[in-house]
C-alpha cells in the first residue's frame, strides 16, 4: 500500500459497510454523510473509500485489515457486527484511528484505545412519530413492518410504539418482524395483513419498506418512514421521516483524529445535536395540530423532559422529568 | 383461532404471494421434464423484474398517477425478450456446454443479480415507483362475499399464472413436442435412437424457462409491488426450483405446492401480526418446515425425468 | 435391381433390395473394432452376425444406423452411396434397429413410445388414437401382440421386445438390424419371434441378425458372416454350415460342446429351501410352496420357462426379497431373511441374471468391479486397507483364465464389450469356490468359447464340493451339466429327476405344468 | 498491478479463507460420493459455528484475554457431537425416510439457521468474543520472507484442513471402506447384491460430512472469527456443495476449487480497497464467475457417483 503519511494535507477516510451504498437505508446515510463532508472540505483536503456489500464479517476483517495497511487515517466499520473483527485489528495499528457503529462499545476496557463508537438514537425520532400516528389514527389500529427484532430497527420500533402509548394507551399496535431486511413482497402482505386488521396509519424500518409503502398506498393508510426521506415513494401518504445525518458524528471524530486522539469516545445522533431530524413532508397537508403536537414532543425530548433508557435486556422505558 | 386466521384476505394475499412461483416454477418445470436443471432462475427472475420495470417506467408518460396499458405490454414484453436471451445462454452453457448444472445455475443467478443491480444503480438513482397492473374488478362477481375477494379482485398476471397450469399440462400431455420433451427427459438415447434431437428439444424447453421465469420477476415489480431495487426476488427464484421438486413435474403438482407455501406464508404473516405468541423466528420457517414435511410424506418420483442433470453426447 | 415396378411392403414403404457396407473401419482408443469389413444384406434374406464378445459386431451396426461414425469404409443402398449421419438419417433411409438394451422411456405409454419423433397429423397436437389404430394394423400383419396403451415400465421383457419391433415398423423400416434380440427372451417367445421374422422376410424386408446362439442363427437365417477381431472371418450359406464348424471359425480352434463329468459323491445338503413363498414385484404370488435340497458336489439344474418364479426364488435365498412364508436353511443354519453381506460371509454366492444392472458398477475400473465381493479380505486387504500389489496379481489371474478382453486392469468397464462385461462377473463368482452357487443363466449373452470355458468352471467346482443351483432356460445347458434336474413351474417345483433317467420330451412337459407323478402313473 | 494485489498477506487471506470450504466441502464429498446429496451442510455450519462457540465461551475461564487450550478442545469436540447428531438426522431423512435429496437439504439448512439464533439470542444478548485457535508461529520457518507468512503463520484448524485432503483421498482409494463407499454412490443395486450395506455405508458417509460441516462451522467461529452471531457462515455451506462439483467429486478437486475460489476472493477485496476503477458489484462476482467458467472448461464427470440423489431399496 502507499503510506497516506506521505500527503499528510488530505485526510482519507476508508468505510466497510453491509449492502450498497444506495439502499435509500442504513449504508446510504453514511455514504451520504462522507459526500456531504467531503463536499464541506473540498475534495483536495478530504477523501474516502468505500466497499459496500460486505455483509460477511470475514471478508469485511479483510478489508478492514487492508484499509488499515494501506495507512487510511480513519478506518470505519459500519455495522455493528464488524466488532468482534475490529478488536483483532485496532491493536495491530496503533497509529490508525478506527470507528464502529452502531454501538456504545470503544472497547477501552479491554485497553483499546484507537476505536470510536457511534449510533443513531432512534427510538427519539419513533417516540415522535409514534406519538403523531396515534393522533392521527382514526381506527385505533397502527401496524410496524420491521425487518429482525434488533439494533437500530429495534430501538426505532420500541420508540415508536412507545410514543403511541404515551399519547393514547387505548390504540392497538400491531408489530410485525418479517425476519428479513430483504423481502419487498412478504413486508407488502404483512401491511396488507395489518390494513385488513384496520390498521390505517402504518410505518416501518428497512430496505424492505417500499413494499409495504405500496400496500399502504392502495388502501390510502398514512405512512411515517425512518432512516431516509421515502416521500417521493408515496407523496399522498407519506406524512413525516425520520432522517439521519452521521456527519454530527463523523464530524467530531475527523476533527479529533486530526488533533492526534485515535478513539475512546462514543457518539451518539440525536434530535437535539440535529443527526436526527424529523422532515415533514409538504406534499402532504398535515393538520396543524398534529405538527405542533409532534414538534413539542421533538422539543421535550431536546430539553430532556422527555428521556429513554435502554436496560440490559434491551427493554426500553420512557422517563419523564418531574 | 382458525377462524381468526384464515380469512377472505389472507388466501387473497396467499394468491397473489403464489403469482411468481407459479410462472418460474411451470418454466423450471419444463426445463427438468428435458432433463436440465436450471438453478438459475432466480438471476432470470431479477432481470425480467428489472427490465419489465425499465420499460414501464420509461414508457409511462404520466409515471405516478395513472397506469398506461401500453407501457404495461411493453414492460412485458421486454421481460420476454429478456428471458429469451438468458434462456439462450442457459442452454447454451448446459446444452451445448455440457456444464455441471448444479454450478453454472448458481453463475446464471450471480449474472443475474450483479446485472440487476449495476443496471438498477446506473439508471436509477434510488428507488422509485411505477403504476403498474392494477386489479380487476369484475362487476358482480367481485362483490360476491369472500369467494370475490379470493376470486375476483386480483390482477391480469394472477389470472395468466393460473391460466398457465392447464397450458402447461396441455402441452406436456397433448403435443408432439410435449411427448419429445418428456422422451428427452426420461432416456435421451432412446429419443436420439428414434431420430429426435436432443439439443433442439432441450434448448426449447430451457428456453421456455427462462422466458416465464424473468415474466415470473416482472409479476413482481410491475405486477404487485410496483417498485424495483436490487434483490428484489430474495431467493424466490430457489423456492421455485424446490416447487417443482415438490410437484413431482407435474404442473397441477406444481400449482399445489406454490399454493400451500404461499398460503402458509400469508397464515404466518398474519399469524404474527395479530399476535399468537409464538415467536416471530420460529413461525417464519413454518411454511418451508410445512412444505418439507408434506413433502417428505408424499413423495411420488413417476415423472421424476431420468436424465435430469445428465449432459446428452452420442457415441462418437 | 433391374425390376421395372418398384415392390412395395406390406406397411407401403419401398423395399431395399441391396445395402452394402464396404472397407468399414472403425478405431476406438486402444482398440480397432472394425477392421476393413465387408458386408451386405439382400431384401427378403437374414444375414446373421457371429462372433466372440467383443469381435465389432455391435459396432458395425451402429454405424449402419447412424450411432457411431466409421473412420473409414462406405455404405450403398441399391447401388446409391448413402451418407448416415444420425439415427434419423438412418430411419429416412428405411433401416430400423432393435439394440439389445432396449431403447424405450418406461414412464411412456407404448403408443407414445411409438409416436415419438413421427410427425402427428394433427401437428402440433398429438394423435395417439390414429397411431394406436396403425400400431393395431402392424401388429396383426407381423403376429405382434401389444396393448397401444399400456405403460412400457408394465411390460415383460418379450413385450418390449415386440415394441422395439413395431417401433422399427411403424417407421418403415425396410432393413431391420437385430442386436441380440433373443438373448433374455424365453424359448416361447424366441419361436414367435421367428414367426415373426419369417413373415417379415417374406414380405420383402432384409434382417441382419446377431445371436451368440447358434441353433438359433442356424433356425433363422439364409446366410452367416463370422467376425473376429473386427475382421471378416468367413461368410457362409446357412444351409452349408453347422454348430461345429460355426463355432471353430468363430473361436479359431474347436469346441467341445459334450463334458466328460466324472462321478461325484453327493455329500451332505448344503441348502434347504423348505416351503417357500415369495410375491414378484407387481405383489403376485410368486413362490408357492417351493421344497428343494442341494448337496455338496452336486450340479442341481433348475429348468422352466422364465418368469415362473426363477428370479424370485434365487433373490429370496441370497437375501435380496423378502420370504413370505416358509424357510432356508444353509448347512442346518436358518438363514431366512439374512442380508446379502452376511450370506457372502458364510460362503453363499449369486450369479445375478440382470448381472450388466445388479452385477457391475460401470464407472469402476476391470480390477475394481473384480475385487467388490471380497475386497474386505485377504489377500485383497490387510485390515481396513486395500492391498494393491494382492489385488493386481489376483486380477490378472482370473483375466487370463476367463480369457476377459480389456486392454488392461485399470479400464473403466463401460468400455468393455457387452459379454466381456458378463465374463468378468463369472470371474468373480466362480473364483471363489463357495460353499454353494447360484447360478442364473450364466452363459447368457456370453459367446461360445467363453461358454465351454464356464461349463468347465462349473465342474470344476462340483469336483471341489461346491454345491450348485444352476437356473437355466437352455435344456442342452442343463442336460449337460446337471447331476438331477428340477423343473419350476408357476412358482411351484413340479418334480425332480436324475438327468440319467430324464428325455427333453419329459421335461418339456413338465415345462408346460405337467406334474411328474401323473406322467409317471 | 498484479504485484500490488497478489502480495503474502492476500495469499494467507486466501488461505485463511478456504479453511471452512475444505471441511465443509470434504465432507460433502464423502456423502456424495456414497450417493446422497447433503444441501443442508449450510445449516449444520451453522450449529457448528455456534455450539462450539458456546462451548468455548462456557468453558474459558478469563475470557477476553487469553486462550485456553482445554477450553478450545472441548469446543470443537461439541462441534464434533452436534455434527454426528445432524449427520445422524440428515442420514435418516435422506436414507432411511428416502426424501427428495433437493428439498430436505433446505429443511436441515432452515432448522441450523433457526436453531443456532434462537440459541444465540437466548443464551447471549449481544454479540461477545472469545479467544480462538492462536496462530502458530513456527520458530524459523515463519520468517521466511513470503512463504513464512503464507505457510507457517495459520492456526491448528487451518493444517488440519489441508491435512483433510490427502487422508479424505487414501481413505476414498486405498481403505476397504472407501471402495463400499464409491460402489454405493455408483450402482447400490450391484452392491447390495455384492454383499455390502448400502443403508449402513450411507449414515458413515453422511456422518461423516455432517461431522465435517459441523467443524467446518467451528472453524469459522473459534478459528478465525472468535465471534458468534446470526448467520455466521452466510452462504458458505452452498459453495461448499458446489465445490465438490467443481472439483469432479475428488479431494484435490475440491482443494483446488477452494483455493480458487478463496484467493480470488482475496484479491477482489484487495483490489476493491485499493480501488483499481471497476465497480465493487462487478468484482465481487469475479469468484464466483471465475470458479464457474473454470468449471465448464475443466469439468470431468469421470467420479460422478452414478446413483446421486436416488435412494435404495431392496426389491420389495
Ligand atoms: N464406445 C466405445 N468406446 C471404446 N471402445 C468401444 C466402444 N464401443 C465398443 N468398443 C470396443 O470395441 C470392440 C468391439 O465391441 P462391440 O461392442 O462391437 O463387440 P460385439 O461384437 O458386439 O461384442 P458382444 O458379443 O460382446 O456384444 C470391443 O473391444 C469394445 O470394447
Ligand atoms: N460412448 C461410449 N463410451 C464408452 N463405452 C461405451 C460407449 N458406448 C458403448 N460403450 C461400451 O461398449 C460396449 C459395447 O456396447 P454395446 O452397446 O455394443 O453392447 P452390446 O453388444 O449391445 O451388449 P451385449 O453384449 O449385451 O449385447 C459396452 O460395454 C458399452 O458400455
Ligand atoms: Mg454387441
Ligand atoms: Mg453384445
Amino acid at each position: 500500500g502507499s503510506p497516506a503519511q506521505a500527503q499528510d494535507d488530505v485526510f482519507r477516510v476508508a468505510v466497510v459497510t453491509p449492502s450498497t451504498g444506495t439502499d435509500l437505508a442504513f449504508s446510504q446515510s453514511m455514504y451520504d454523510a462522507l459526500a456531504a463532508i467531503q463536499e464541506e472540505r473540498g475534495e483536495d483536503a478530504f477523501e474516502f473509500a468505500i466497499s459496500e456489500n460486505l455483509f460477511v464479517v470475514d471478508d469485511a476483517a479483510a478489508a478492514l485489515r487492508d484499509y488499515a495497511d494501506q495507512g487510511y487515517d480513519l478506518v470505519i466499520a459500519h455495522g455493528s457486527q464488524y466488532g468482534s473483527s475490529l478488536v483483532e485489528i485496532a491493536p495491530d495499528y496503533p497509529e490508525t484511528a478506527f470507528a464502529w457503529g452502531t454501538t456504545v462499545d470503544t472497547f477501552v476496557d479491554q485497553d483499546i484505545t484507537n476505536v470510536y463508537a457511534y449510533e443513531a438514537r432512534s427510538e427519539q425520532g419513533g417516540f415522535v412519530l409514534g406519538v403523531m400516528s396515534a393522533m392521527l389514527t382514526e381506527s385505533g389500529v397502527i401496524g410496524v413492518v420491521g425487518p429482525i427484532e434488533t439494533g437500530d430497527a429495534k430501538l426505532y420500533v420500541d420508540g415508536f410504539k412507545a410514543g403511541v402509548a404515551y399519547e393514547d394507551e387505548e390504540i392497538e399496535v400491531l408489530v410485525n418482524y418479517i425476519q428479513s431486511f430483504s423481502d419487498l413482497a412478504k413486508a407488502a402482505e404483512a401491511a396488507q395483513a395489518m390494513i385488513d386488521e384496520d390498521a390505517d396509519v402504518l410505518t416501518g424500518t428497512a430496505q424492505m419498506v417500499p413494499g409495504a409503502i405500496q400496500k399502504a398506498q392502495e388502501a390510502e393508510a398514512l405512512w411515517f418512514g425512518t432512516q431516509a426521506d421515502q416521500a417521493s415513494l408515496a407523496p399522498d401518504i407519506v406524512v413525516a421521516c425520520q432522517v439521519y445525518d452521521w456527519t454530527v458524528a463523523l464530524n467530531p471524530i475527523i476533527d479529533q483524529v486530526m488533533e492526534g486522539t485515535l478513539g475512546g469516545e462514543a457518539f451518539a445522533l440525536t434530535l437535539e445535536n440535529e443527526g436526527l431530524v424529523i422532515q415533514f413532508n409538504e406534499e402532504f397537508e398535515l393538520d396543524e395540530e398534529v405538527m405542533a403536537a409532534g414538534e413539542e414532543v421533538a422539543q421535550a425530548i431536546v430539553d430532556g423532559d422527555i428521556s429513554f433508557e435502554i436496560a440490559e435486556d434491551g427493554t426500553l422505558t420512557v422517563v419523564e422529568a418531574e | 383461532m382458525i377462524e381468526d386466521l384464515l380469512t377472505a384476505s389472507v388466501i387473497a394475499s396467499g394468491i397473489r404471494l403464489a403469482m411468481p412461483y407459479l410462472y418460474a416454477a411451470i418454466g423450471e418445470t419444463f426445463g427438468q421434464r428435458s432433463g436440465v436443471l436450471n438453478l438459475g432462475v432466480e438471476g432470470v427472475m431479477l432481470l425480467g423484474a428489472y427490465s419489465s420495470f425499465w420499460g414501464v417506467y420509461q414508457l409511462t408518460p404520466d409515471k405516478a398517477t395513472s397506469f398506461d396499458p401500453m407501457a404495461l405490454a411493453a414492460g412485458v414484453l421486454v421481460a420476454v425478450l429478456v428471458g429469451l436471451l438468458m434462456g439462450l445462454a442457459t442452454a447454451f452453457i448446459n446444452v451445448t456446454l455440457q456444464a455441471e448444472q448444479g454450478i453454472s445455475g448458481i453463475g446464471i443467478y450471480l449474472f443475474g443479480l450483479g446485472m440487476s443491480t449495476l443496471l438498477f444503480q446506473k439508471n436509477f438513482s434510488q428507488v422509485v415507483t411505477v403504476k403498474g397492473f392494477p386489479k380487476i374488478h369484475f362487476p358482480v362477481l367481485s362483490d360476491i362475499p369472500l369467494i370475490g375477494e379470493i376470486f375476483f379482485r386480483q390482477n391480469l398476471l394472477v389470472y395468466g399464472a393460473f391460466a398457465l397450469i392447464p397450458l402447461a399440462w396441455f402441452v406436456l400431455h397433448k403435443t408432439t413436442f410435449g411427448l419429445r420433451l418428456r422422451a428427452v427427459g426420461q432416456n435421451p438415447e432412446a429419443a436420439d435412437s428414434m431420430g429426435i434431437s436432443v439439443t433442439r428439444v432441450r434448448y426449447m424447453a430451457v428456453i421456455i424457462g427462462g422466458v416465464l421465469a424473468s415474466v415470473a420477476g416482472a409479476s413482481m415489480s410491475i405486477g404487485h409491488l410496483n417498485v424495483f431495487q436490487q434483490n428484489l426476488t430474495d431467493g424466490r427464484g430457489f423456492i421455485a426450483v424446490a416447487l417443482v421438486y415438490f410437484g413431482s413435474w407435474r404442473p397441477y403438482g406444481v400449482m399445489y405446492g406454490a399454493l400451500l407455501f404461499s398460503l402458509v406464508t400469508a397464515l404466518q404473516i398474519k399469524a404474527v401480526t395479530i399476535g399468537i405468541g409464538i415467536p416471530s423466528e420460529l413461525l417464519s420457517m413454518t411454511p418451508y418446515l410445512l412444505t418439507i414435511i408434506a413433502l417428505i410424506f408424499a413423495s411420488r418420483r413417476i415423472d421424476q425425468p431420468a436424465a435430469l442433470t445428465r449432459p446428452f453426447e452420442r457415441g462418437e | 435391381m433391374s425390376d421395372a415396378t418398384p415392390q412395395l411392403l406390406p406397411t407401403g414403404q419401398s423395399r431395399i433390395e441391396h445395402m452394402e457396407m464396404r472397407g468399414i473401419v472403425k478405431r476406438f482408443p486402444g482398440v480397432l473394432a472394425c477392421n476393413s469389413i465387408n458386408f451386405d444384406v439382400r431384401a427378403g434374406e437374414v444375414h446373421a452376425l457371429l462372433g466372440e464378445n467383443g469381435a465389432g459386431k455391435s459396432t458395425l451396426m451402429k454405424i449402419l444406423y447412424g450411432l457411431y461414425h466409421a473412420n473409414e469404409g462406405e455404405v450403398f443402398l441399391d447401388g446409391q452411396r448413402v451418407s448416415i449421419h444420425s439415427p434419423s438419417d438412418a430411419i429416412a433411409h428405411g433401416i430400423g434397429m432393435i439394440h439389445q438394451h432396449f431403447m424405450l422411456v418406461p414412464s411412456l405409454t407404448v403408443a407414445e413410445n411409438v409416436a415419438l419423433g413421427q410427425r402427428s397429423a394433427r401437428e402440433p397436437l398429438l394423435d395417439l388414437n390414429a397411431v394406436s389404430k396403425r400400431i393395431r394394423l402392424l401388429a396383426d400383419t407381423y403376429g405382434l401382440r401389444v396393448d397401444p396403451s399400456q405403460p412400457v415400465w408394465q411390460l415383460a421383457v418379450g413385450e418390449r421386445q415386440r415394441v422395439e419391433i413395431v417401433k422399427a415398423l411403424y417407421r418403415g423400416a425396410a432393413l431391420l438390424i437385430l442386436d441380440e434380440p433373443t438373448a433374455v427372451l424365453t424359448p416361447q417367445e424366441v419361436n414367435d419371434l421367428f414367426k415373426t421374422f419369417h413373415q417379415m422376410v417374406k414380405d420383402g424386408h432384409a434382417l441382419i441378425f446377431i445371436s451368440h446362439k447358434l441353433h438359433e442363427v442356424l433356425a433363422i437365417s439364409d446366410r452367416i458372416t463370422v467376425l473376429r477381431d473386427g475382421c471378416v472371418v468367413g461368410s457362409t450359406p446357412t444351409r452349408e454350415a453347422t454348430k461345429k464348424s460355426l463355432a471353430q471359425m468363430m473361436v479359431g480352434r474347436e469346441v467341445i460342446l459334450q463334458y466328460d463329468q466324472p462321478p461325484v459323491d453327493a455329500g451332505a445338503v448344503r441348502l434347504k429351501v423348505e416351503n417357500l413363498h415369495a410375491q414378484s414385484d407387481r405383489g403376485t404370488a410368486a413362490l408357492r410352496g417351493v421344497n428343494l435340497e442341494l448337496c455338496a458336489g452336486e450340479i442341481l439344474g433348475l429348468a422352466g420357462v422364465s418368469g415362473n418364479g426363477q428370479r424370485e426364488l434365487s433373490e429370496v435365498i441370497f437375501g435380496l426379497r423378502p420370504a413370505t412364508q416358509g424357510k432356508v436353511e444353509l448347512e442346518g443354519q436358518p438363514i431366512t431373511g439374512a442380508s446379502p453381506a452376511h450370506l457372502n460371509k458364510l460362503g453363499l454366492s449369486y450369479i445375478p441374471e440382470e448381472r450388466m444392472v445388479d452385477g457391475v458398477i460401470k464407472d469402476f475400473t476391470v480390477a475394481e468391479n473384480l475385487m467388490l465381493q471380497d475386497h474386505a479380505r485377504p489377500p485383497y486387504a490387510f485390515n481396513i486397507f486395500v492391498n494393491p500389489r494382492a489385488v493386481a496379481h489376483h486380477c490378472a489371474e482370473l483375466i487370463r483364465n476367463f480369457n476377459i478382453r480389456t486392454p488392461n486392469q485399470e479400464t473403466p468397464l463401460k468400455s468393455l464389450s457387452g459379454g466381456n462385461i458378463q465374463k468378468l462377473i463369472l470371474a468373480r463368482e466362480l473364483a471363489r469356490t463357495p460353499r454353494v452357487l447360484i447360478a442364473a443363466q450364466p452363459t447368457r449373452g456370453v459367446d461360445i468359447g467363453a461358454t465351454e470355458y464356464i461349463h468347465q468352471r462349473l465342474l470344476e467346482q462340483r469336483t471341489k464340493g461346491t454345491a450348485t443351483l444352476l437356473i437355466s432356460e437352455d435344456l442342452d445347458e442343463i442336460l449337460a451339466l446337471a447331476d438331477r434336474i428340477a423343473v419350476i413351474y408357476e412358482g411351484e417345483i413340479v418334480g425332480i429327476v436324475d438327468r440319467a433317467a430324464a428325455s427333453i420330451e419329459e421335461l418339456g412337459l413338465m415345462m408346460a405344468g405337467v406334474r411328474r407323478e401323473s406322467t409317471a402313473s
